[in-house]
């Protein structure tokens, strides 16, 4: 047991990957198999995610201090091994991947995996990307982590094919490997000028560093945050977004509500960092403000602009990126448990979102073909030359959304309206979803300190810019929910499986319990905000991790 | 007199380098594709013999594996470059 | 040499990012080839120019780590090359793919009238 | 606690509603007229604990961090409302049992209603600022619901949505607003809200704060200039509108702002922006309503209009206008539910609604007549209805509170305009359904309807009728506890009395019946009863809701068009200049010479260099035109790269350099090949001014990035090395890592999980890239067997059949020396990936020769020759070879060391002696499986998509022998 | 059948290169070494089905150094042609056919490798039939003389070795 | 060690070894960009790949022998694999020359 808890903080990669590699060898054939090891590993993966997370609020202190857990991979001393690291903010991202990945794992089940592409091993690998990306305390290693979720995410969103999703596919890996370049040149400088790639050894040495090496970390850390912006999605930078997202399928575009989260979580963990440091604070806010707001207000007039659900979900995407940097670039450090709690929403709501527009595709009959899977999956499937056919090799077998996978739901309209609204409320940050609760949180504390902050007026636009943007947000989505549900001629009533229903009702309804326990819920993000904005006890601790004495040599030898 | 080492290593890498170039303006004058590809298997081979001329200089078996590597990936490079000059496309059915 | 290996950088991002800017999908991916390359080069200068003195341990006892070569960066170095292999694949095998389906090359698969 | 349960029973109901039968009329009304009446009940059962300023409380932690509590807070004003809203919603649910048709899903809309009464319970009986704004969101989102109940009419649709905008929108004010009043008061608690009325006042806040809240108020409160959603609104189904347009939703906005007038009232800013919101509406209603054709629709006028009576009287800043303001909300209420259930009542029955096409109903349905006739009365403020009494206080409280203002004699003038309008409006109302000669053209023949909708409104109707006779008996002592529970002591003594004698209100009460008969009478002389309104028909608020929601959507389609782009290369050009710009504005104060000494300079070094930016540049003019001569060049780069690794002591990256590049460069001549051909000529034409100015900004930016760059290596390289970790890992390497090959110690032990992630990457890439393939579609023009190939068949066969051991053509003699490569390429990849640990080399490199072994015999080879000899099932070295790197990691477990930890042993074999080994081999030799089966799988996937051709389909047509399937060789 | 005797010239060979890499004879080196040049030349004939049967050994030995020796020659005679240095002379370039008696695929090879190791001579193309052999020369002389003494010094030394 | 510690009866042939080895390397280059036509050019670059790595191999192995003091041979596997490759090329690229119109 003891064990177990102590190598806890590498299950989250290990053993996606071992499932990854397992899902590879096993043929399509072995469909059961495949998802009771996918499952499970999923299912292994919260499991472990929500212990870190008990161990993170510092519940068992002697275990964990501080509730920081350090994890020195092959026992190398800090800061020159790896280590992960695990806090609230990383623990809350490992349990909110392994929910969403977990919701949608269960709703491709209902047919979405069955053409047989590595969606399991993509999906398990995608994973551990995502996981390693928020454990990890080392620059570059958080590089390789980024690489392997965005991998994943490539070979997820390329699924199905079709020239809609290339072509979007194309652009999504071509603006992302520009992006890892810079994430490159920004991480080697950042060594280049301090000799250390731990973020946790960062702060204390760029302390000492002289002004015109300063000036040459500066530019490593201000090319990194435009790498990590791209991810995020931030304005101007995120053209790549909404086609890509609004392409890609519906359980693939429901983990992919992780993907640009993980750009605000590094501008997250590596801007408090650096914020400790008075002269980086003052360039680094206002330079998220301006970004995030900008992104709020492209992110919402995409949204008024399309007339189609997924893009309108993807620019809901963009907004809430918006929301999140703007609020972090105001600098006040009251407003990151609210920012840390809308993050954790929005997380929910986009996954609940695109697996809803999934089922609402099914609503129309003469839809466009990038939306419908069936119709998408016959133009893609069938080559116009048969291929292979000399090695009797078995084409790929098109989506059958006819075939019954699991049993249908009762009341199919009924609940993916109500479903659809819940998304919408959750979107727009109406009441009773905990969205609302988020905003409020956030705008109570921007009110509260906007006096207080660097730009008050920067304060009282991000107060205006939510619920104006909120506004916007209704506006766009009764627009395009009455044409959905309410109007036209040509709906029909979709069968709705078990399977596909399930996940988007546990989702919304972990909503409806994060927003009655937001009590409890803000308890936990204000420790997480603590922590964050006092990064010498997190330096501290990793610093002076246990196994981290010196290397054992009798043993290694 | 064992700098004399030194000169004519100085003196072969100079040639090596140099016929380097000249590989590299046949490579940019062609006129054909097959020029190019000779051009760019001389500059693998020149590549190669650079690296056998640090190796002496630096009395170090490590830059005759650099070589042998250069060698072989070289001539990887070139087959598939002529392949696809002659046949259009590198692996054929 | 310092100041050759930085002119060699410059130009490789140069033409790199040339390349990147151009509509035609070969471009593109020779362009992220040569800038990665650059980048390469700028990770692997991150530990300086060092002649001669591979991280390769050839003594015995006491070690002086100043004689040799930064092995850090050679070692993120490697580990970019890799990746960017991968990835330049990867959009490679998606370029084809996207000219097969729209039958154009243009990066946005159609041509910009 | 019981609070808590009238406002959770409405829920709870409502989710049972939603879960019966689509059918089950009966059941719901029975369930929802429960849940009603039990409400009603444990409302009224609170009296005493109200009475005399008592305050009932509940409360419950939930989000206290933020102030925000579940808070539940009744005094008399909120136990007046909170009967009224469940009274009258029994008796909605009793007449819309009748009224809702058979074929409609009434589990929706009972289910609806009942949420609707639960959030306007919450809205109610909320304590806490926050939460109301809650209650008060769902209250329009139930509305919603509600109103576009049959939302197969598109007017439902727009009505639902415009009714959703206006008051979510106005929600969205109401919530800055409370979260303003709550900073300025430190507390969200409406307890100390209401104590803190001269701080709030006082406060710089108070303006934007007031204006916030009173636009959340008239938006919902359906007040000028917001009113316009409420005539759409009346496309709900009738019991909705009798309960939310008359008694509930509507009401919560006024019912707030009395609330909370003692804390806000008593500025000029209060006084002139109620006072004008309320008169406005107040004339404009009345006015409106004269002119509608639709029942419903001056039902809805008129709304509006008693809304703009009550808001005005709240604005009007003194005690007793408080009071006849609560006392006239609770009057409409019961009037206007009865009206719109008599309006229900017509349209049910005969099917039309319009005033035009009605006429002289009051013989086929005297018993509605008489109970709409009633109400209008009320409505027109007739004595001995309920209406007139709370129309006098207007009038008196018009004369009042204008003598205290800059409008001494405007309020008293609109009171009696106001008074004039609505006698008119109600007057037509009535003669224009009930009067008159009977229809014959109606949809339906009209007859009395059932008894189940006569009562609840006769009920109403008998209410008003109680409440105008004998006010002091019946509403008076429960007004008097509100306004009390409002006022506290400083609620002024008043009298509620039918008759005050011959007073001023009294004149102008008559002026206005006497004014209001003859007006109507003035409209039927004139033959003007059906005209539209005079003026104000001109502005469609729907035509303007449709042509604003237009200019929306245009406008952010134009904005997003700006904004965003889907073309890659503006992404591309702006993620680049952005880098710069934030590079450029980091560096301003840097100095880019150092002061660490220098390598010397060697002229070779420089040539080399010369040769490798000619490549660079070359290849970034050729790769449009000549794709080929462009890949060669960048052959040519990529090795001068490698010569600059292995120059500065850096001979695994030389090694991994050339291997990768050479990969590259095939794996891209392979993609060539399915690339359309491009002619010089095509694009030359095209060369115009905007293209050369693309282009030169373009030339500018790869300028400038790459001078930038170049400075920054420059200013790196000059200055002295950061050792930091270097040195551990040069101490460290061959005593704890055991390799003499720093570079490889750190790949595999130091920093292994770096490498394990970057393998994963590969493993990822390789499994993306061959399922991309599978479904590859090429186009059509490139599907054939290449021209060059076509040719060179035709002189001579290269290959021969599968079954040959040599190929019979031309390539004999290259096959037999490429095949004894193979064995060779073997034994070189393992002497790399054995000896890595100490020298330069490794699994990757290793893989990389061991690959390019496997490559060179299918370019030799061909496919089908060397598939039909030899399976390679890629993807199994893939997944085996991740599987053994992450099992190497996992091997530490058994030491409970973590993950990756290497674990080394020497073990004796007879005749060999001591063999080491360890963890760290078992990691590369994870790494090398991998590289091989990726690397394999990319490069002969992509080789596979040439048997799409039809031509060596039809040759491989012939084969007589069955070939192994390739495909499953890539397994 | 696939998997017949492993070729055991091959497996020396290989163990040749893996202690040329090597170069060291510690026993777990040569045992490794060994074992696995037995396993890569057993598996590597599913990809080498042709194997070639050496008759003379001593011959391919001195073909070897013979071929060195032409090397070096050739070596000269073209550098003094790409130097300019035979101004005298017309230097006349152009494809010879020679008739070729040698069949054995792997003596074809090693002929390739002589002709193309050797400048001033490369590998053109070998007729379909195998009977003709167009070469490439840099300098053509007398080119009856020179077919007979190609033939004479290579091909028959060859034909012993293969055939 | 170093290059300094080279006796004298090594260094001298070495150091010709390496001169003409490199000489023989930039003729063989020279020659590729001179000759008119490509089936000429396919001559020169041999004179590199052959005896300009022969040169520099037998240099290579003549130091490393005098230094280590015993035979270092390995350099012999580059040549085996050039002499082993080079007609895989030449063929290949002898053949496009001959038969593939001009581009
Ligand atoms: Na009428
Ligand atoms: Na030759």
């Amino acid at each position: 047991m003891n064990a177990l808890i102590m190598h806890l903080p590498i299950l989250p990669i290990v053993v996606p990957l071992v499932a990854g590699a397992v899902l590879m060898l096993l043929a399509e054939e072995h469909r059961a198999w495949r998802l009771t090891i996918a499952f499970s590993s999923l299912v292994v993966q919260l499991a472990v995610a929500v212990a870190l997370l008990y161990l993170s609020t510092d519940a068992v202190p002697d275990i964990w201090s501080e509730g920081v857990g350090v994890y020195a991979l092959g026992a190398w001393p800090t800061p020159f091994g790896i280590l992960l690291v695990v806090d609230r903010l990383s623990a809350l991202m490992l349990t909110l991947t392994a929910i969403v990945s977990l919701a949608g794992l269960v709703y491709a089940m209902a047919g979405w995996e069955r053409p047989p592409q590595p969606l399991h091993s993509l999906y398990q690998l995608l994973m551990m990307g995502l996981n390693g990306a928020f454990l990890t305390g080392d620059l570059f290693n958080l590089f390789v982590f980024f690489e392997v979720l965005l991998a994943a995410s490539y070979g997820l969103l390329l699924r199905g094919a079709g020239v809609q999703r290339v072509r979007n596919a194309l652009h999504y890996i071509a603006v992302n490997l520009v992006a890892s370049l810079f994430f490159l040149i920004g991480v080697a400088l950042i060594y280049g000028t301090l000799g250390t790639l731990n973020m946790a050894d960062l702060l204390g040495k760029v302390a000492l560093l002289a002004p015109p090496e300063r000036a040459l970390f500066d530019t490593g850390a201000a090319i990194l945050g435009i790498a990590f912006l791209v991810k995020a999605g931030s304005w101007p930078l995120n053209f790549w977004l909404p086609g890509s997202y609004s392409v890609a399928l519906p359980p693939v575009a429901a983990v992919f509500a992780m993907l640009t989260k993980v750009g605000v979580y590094a501008l997250l963990r590596i801007g408090t960092l650096l914020g400790e440091d008075e002269a980086a604070a003052a360039i680094l806010g206002p330079i998220l403000f301006y970004f995030g707001f900008a992104t709020l207000l492209a992110g919402t007039a995409g949204m008024l602009a399309t007339q189609h659900l997924r893009r309108l979900v993807s620019y809901s995407v963009i907004v809430s990126s918006g929301l999140l940097l703007a609020t972090l670039g105001v600098g006040s450090e009251a407003l990151t448990p609210a920012a840390l709690f809308y993050f954790a929403t929005s997380v929910l709501t986009t996954c609940a979102f695109f697996m809803v527009t999934g089922m609402t595709d099914r609503t129309r009959i003469a839809a466009d073909s990038a939306a419908v899977p069936s119709a998408d999956a016959a133009a893609a499937v069938v080559p116009p030359t048969p291929a292979y056919v000399a090695f009797g090799v078995r084409e790929p077998q098109p989506y059958d959304t006819s075939e019954e996978v699991g049993a249908a739901i009762p009341a199919a309209m009924a609940f993916l309206g109500l479903m659809f609204v819940c998304c919408v409320l959750l979107v727009a940050g109406l009441p009773p979803l905990p969205s609302f609760v988020a905003k409020f949180a956030l705008l109570q504390a921007a009110i509260h300190s906007a006096p207080e902050v660097h730009v008050p007026a920067e304060a009282w636009a991000l107060v205006v810019g939510i619920l104006a943007t909120g506004f916007a947000q209704i506006i766009a989505l009764t627009r395009i929910g009455v044409r959905l549900f309410w109007a036209g001629t040509g709906r029909r009533t979709p069968r709705l499986r078990v399977l596909e229903a399930a996940p988007v009702a546990v989702v919304v309804v972990l909503c409806l319990a994060l927003s009655a326990m937001s009590g409890t819920a803000m308890r936990f993000f204000e420790a997480a905000a603590q922590s964050l904005h006092a990064p010498e006890v997190y330096t501290r601790i990793v610093l002076s991790a246990p196994g981290a004495d010196q290397p054992s040599g009798g043993e290694r030898r | 007199m064992n700098a004399i080492l030194g000169y004519a290593l100085w003196v072969a890498a100079s040639c090596v380098v140099l016929g380097m170039l000249c590989a590299l303006v046949r490579l940019f004058r062609g006129p054909r594709a097959q020029d190019r590809v000779l051009a760019l298997d001389t500059f693998y081979t020149n590549g190669m013999q650079l690296l056998l001329l640090l190796g002496i200089r630096s009395i170090s078996t490590m830059y005759f594996d650099m070589a042998l590597l250069i060698a072989l990936f070289g001539f990887a490079s070139t087959i598939a470059l002529a392949k696809f000059v002659l046949r259009g496309e590198v692996i054929e059915p | 040499m310092e100041i050759v290996y930085a002119l060699a950088i410059g130009v490789l991002a140069g033409a790199g990012v040339w390349l990147l800017l151009r509509p035609r999908t070969f471009q593109v991916i020779i362009g992220l080839s040569l800038l990665s390359y650059a980048t390469n080069l700028f990770i692997f200068g991150m530990g300086r120019l060092t002649l001669h003195r591979p991280p390769i341990i050839d003594e015995e006892g006491a070690i002086d780590a100043a004689l040799y070569a930064d092995p850090v960066p050679q070692a993120l170095v490697l580990t970019a090359i890799v990746i960017g292999f991968a990835t330049t694949a990867l959009f490679l095998v998606v370029l084809i793919a996207l000219r097969g389906l729209s039958g154009t090359d243009h990066v946005d698969g159609r041509e910009r009238d | 606690m019981l609070l808590t349960l009238i406002i959770v029973l409405p829920f709870i109901g409502s989710v049972c509603a939603a879960l019966l039968p689509t059918n089950a009329r009966n059941a719901e009304a029975w369930l929802a007229g429960a849940v009603a009446v039990t409400c009603a009940l444990l409302v009224g059962s609170q009296y005493f604990a109200v009475a005399g300023g008592g305050v009932v409380r509940t409360a419950w932690a939930w989000l206290p961090q933020a102030g925000l509590d579940v808070y539940f807070r009744m005094d008399a004003y909120a136990w007046l409302f909170a009967l009224l809203v469940s009274f009258i919603g029994a008796l909605v649910v009793l007449y819309a049992r009748y009224y809702m048709s058979p074929e409609d899903p009434v589990p929706r809309f009972f289910s609806f209603l009942l949420a609707f009464m639960g959030a306007m319970l919450g809205t109610i009986l909320s304590g806490n600022l926050i939460q109301l704004v809650v209650f008060w969101e769902l209250t329009s989102l139930t509305s919603f619901m509600l109103i576009g109940y049959w939302y197969h009419l598109a007017d439902a649709r727009r009505g639902a949505r415009m009714a959703l905008i206006v008051t979510v929108g106005g929600g969205f004010c109401l919530l800055l607003g409370m979260l303003l009043l709550g900073e300025i008061v430190g507390s969200y608690d409406l307890d100390r809200v209401l104590a803190a009325g001269d701080a709030i006042r006082a406060h710089a806040w108070y303006g934007p704060m007031l204006v916030l809240i009173v636009v959340g108020v008239i938006t919902k409160s359906a007040q000028f200039p917001f009113h316009f959603w409420l005539p759409h609104a009346m496309t709900a189904p009738t019991p909705v509108s009798a309960y939310l347009h008359s008694a509930a939703m509507v009401k919560a906005g006024v019912f707030l702002l009395a609330r909370f007038w003692p804390a806000l009232h008593g500025t000029g800013l209060w006084f002139w922006l109620i006072c004008t919101a309320g008169a406005t509406s107040l004339l404009l209603g009345a006015f409106s309503a004269l002119f509608q054709r639709d029942m419903k629709g001056v039902l809805a006028y008129s709304t509006i209009s008693h809304l703009g009576l009550i808001t005005l009287l709240l604005g009007m800043d003194t005690e007793l206008a408080l009071v006849a303001a609560v006392f006239h909300m609770l009057n409409h209420a019961t009037f206007k539910a009865s009206l719109f259930m008599a309006t229900g009542i017509v349209d049910h029955e005969t099917g039309t609604r319009d005033l035009k096409r009605l006429s002289g109903l009051r013989h086929a349905m005297p018993i509605t007549a008489s109970i709409a006739a009633v109400a209008a009365g009320a409505m027109a403020g007739v004595p001995l209805l309920n209406g007139f009494l709370s129309k006098e206080m207007f009038f008196e409280e018009s004369i009042v509170a204008g003598s205290a203002s800059e409008v001494r004699f405007a309020l008293p003038l609109i009171a009696t305009l106001w008074g004039i309008f609505s006698v008119a409006y109600s007057a037509r109302f009535i003669h224009q359904v009930f009067f008159g000669p009977p229809a014959r053209d109606l949809p339906r023949p009209p007859h009395e309807p059932t008894r189940g909708m006569i009562v609840p409104s006769a009920l109403l109707v008998v209410a008003c009728l109680l409440v105008g006779v004998v006010p002091a008996v019946t509403l008076g002592p429960l007004l008097k506890e509100a306004a009390f529970s409002l006022l506290g002591p400083d609620l002024p003594e008043y009298e509620l009395a039918v008759w005050h004698g011959v007073s001023t209100p009294f004149v102008m009460s008559l002026v206005a019946l006497g004014g209001g008969m003859a007006f109507y009478a003035f409209l039927v002389k004139r033959g003007l009863a059906m005209m539209p309104a005079p003026l104000l028909s001109r502005l469609d608020a729907r035509r303007a809701f449709d042509l604003v929601n237009v200019a929306i959507v245009r406008g952010a389609d134009k904005a997003a068009h700006a904004i965003f782009s889907s073309r890659l290369q503006p992404q591309l050009l702006l993620i680049v200049a952005s880098a710069l710009l934030a590079a450029a504005v980091a560096l301003q104060d840097t100095v880019f010479v150092g002061n660490a000494p220098l390598t010397p300079p060697d002229p070779l070094f420089v040539l080399l260099w010369i040769g490798g930016a000619a490549c660079a540049l070359g290849a970034a003019q050729q790769a449009k035109f000549h794709r080929f001569a462009a890949l060669t060049m960048l052959g040519g780069a990529g090795l001068v790269t490698c010569l600059t690794f292995a120059w500065f002591s850096a001979p695994d990256l030389a090694l991994t350099q050339i291997s990768v590049e050479v990969v590259t460069v095939t794996l891209l001549l392979l993609g060539l090949r399915w690339l359309p051909p491009r002619i010089l000529s095509d694009d030359e034409r095209r060369r115009t001014a905007r293209a050369r100015l693309r282009r030169a900004r373009d030339l500018a930016l790869a300028v400038a990035a790459g001078t930038g760059f170049a400075a920054i290596t420059f200013a790196l390289l000059t200055r002295p090395p950061m050792l930091g970790l270097a040195s551990f890992f040069v101490e460290h390497a061959l005593e704890h890592g055991g390799g003499r090959n720093v570079v490889n110690v750190i790949l595999v032990d130091f920093r292994g999980f770096d490498t394990l992630g970057e393998i994963t990457v590969l493993g990822i890439v390789a499994l993306v890239v061959y399922a991309l393939l599978r479904r590859f579609r090429p186009a059509p023009e490139s599907v054939d067997v290449p021209d060059a190939q076509r040719e060179d068949e035709a002189r001579e066969a290269a290959f021969g059949a599968p079954r040959d051991l040599l190929p019979q053509g031309y390539m004999k003699v290259p096959a037999v020396l490429a095949r004894l490569l193979l064995p060779i390429a073997a034994f070189i990849s393992f002497y790399f990936l054995l000896r890595g640990h100490n020298a330069p080399g490794g699994g990757f490199v290793g893989g990389l020769v061991m690959a390019t072994g496997f490559i060179v015999q299918y370019m030799v080879g061909g496919t089908i020759w060397v598939e039909s000899r030899l399976k390679i099932h890629p993807q199994l070295w893939v997944a085996l070879g991740l599987l053994a790197a992450v099992g190497a990691g996992m091997g530490a477990w058994l030491s409970s060391r973590p993950f990756l930890t290497a674990v080394a042993a020497d073990v004796r074999l007879p005749f060999v002696g001591g063999v080491h080994v360890s963890s760290v081999l078992l990691f590369d030799f994870g790494v090398y499986m991998l590289v091989i089966g990726a690397t394999v799988l990319m490069l002969v996937a992509l080789a596979h998509q040439s048997l799409r051709s039809p031509r060596k389909r039809a040759a491989l047509d012939g084969l007589t022998e069955p070939l192994e399937e390739p495909d499953e060789a890539l397994r | 059948m696939r998997f017949a005797r492993p070729p055991l010239v091959l497996a020396l060979a290989l163990l040749g290169i893996w202690l040329l890499l090597y170069q060291t004879l510690t026993p777990g080196i040569v045992a490794l070494g060994a074992v696995l040049a037995l396993l890569v030349s057993w598996t590597s004939t599913t990809l080498r089905p042709a194997r070639p049967k050496i008759r003379q050994w001593h011959v391919a030995f001195g073909l070897l150094f013979l071929v060195l020796a032409d090397i070096v020659r050739s070596n000269l005679a073209v550098a003094r042609i790409v130097l300019g240095l035979e101004r005298g002379r017309a230097v006349r370039s152009g494809f010879i056919e020679i008739p070729l008696d040698l069949r054995d695929p792997h003596g074809l090879a090693v002929l390739a490798a002589i002709v193309t190791a050797t400048p001033g001579t490369v590998w053109a193309e070998l007729s379909p039939s195998g009977g003709t052999l167009t070469l490439h020369m840099l300098d053509i002389g007398d080119e009856d003389a020179w077919i007979r003494w190609f033939k004479e010094r290579y091909e028959r030394r060859l034909m012993r070795v293969f055939e | 060690m170093t290059l300094a510690d080279l006796p004298l009866w090594a260094s001298l042939p070495a150091s010709l070894l390496l001169v003409a080895g490199g000489l023989f390397t930039l003729i063989g280059s020279i020659g590729l960009v001179r000759l008119r036509d490509f089936y000429s050019r396919m001559h020169p670059p041999t004179m590199g790949a052959t005896l300009g790595t022969g040169c520099m191999l037998l240099a290579s192995m003549l130091v490393s022998a005098a230094l280590l003091h015993r035979p270092v041979v390995h350099e012999i596997l580059i040549a085996v694999f050039v002499v082993l490759t080079a007609p895989i090329t030449a063929i290949l690229l002898m053949r496009a020359a001959r038969h593939r119109p001009r581009r």
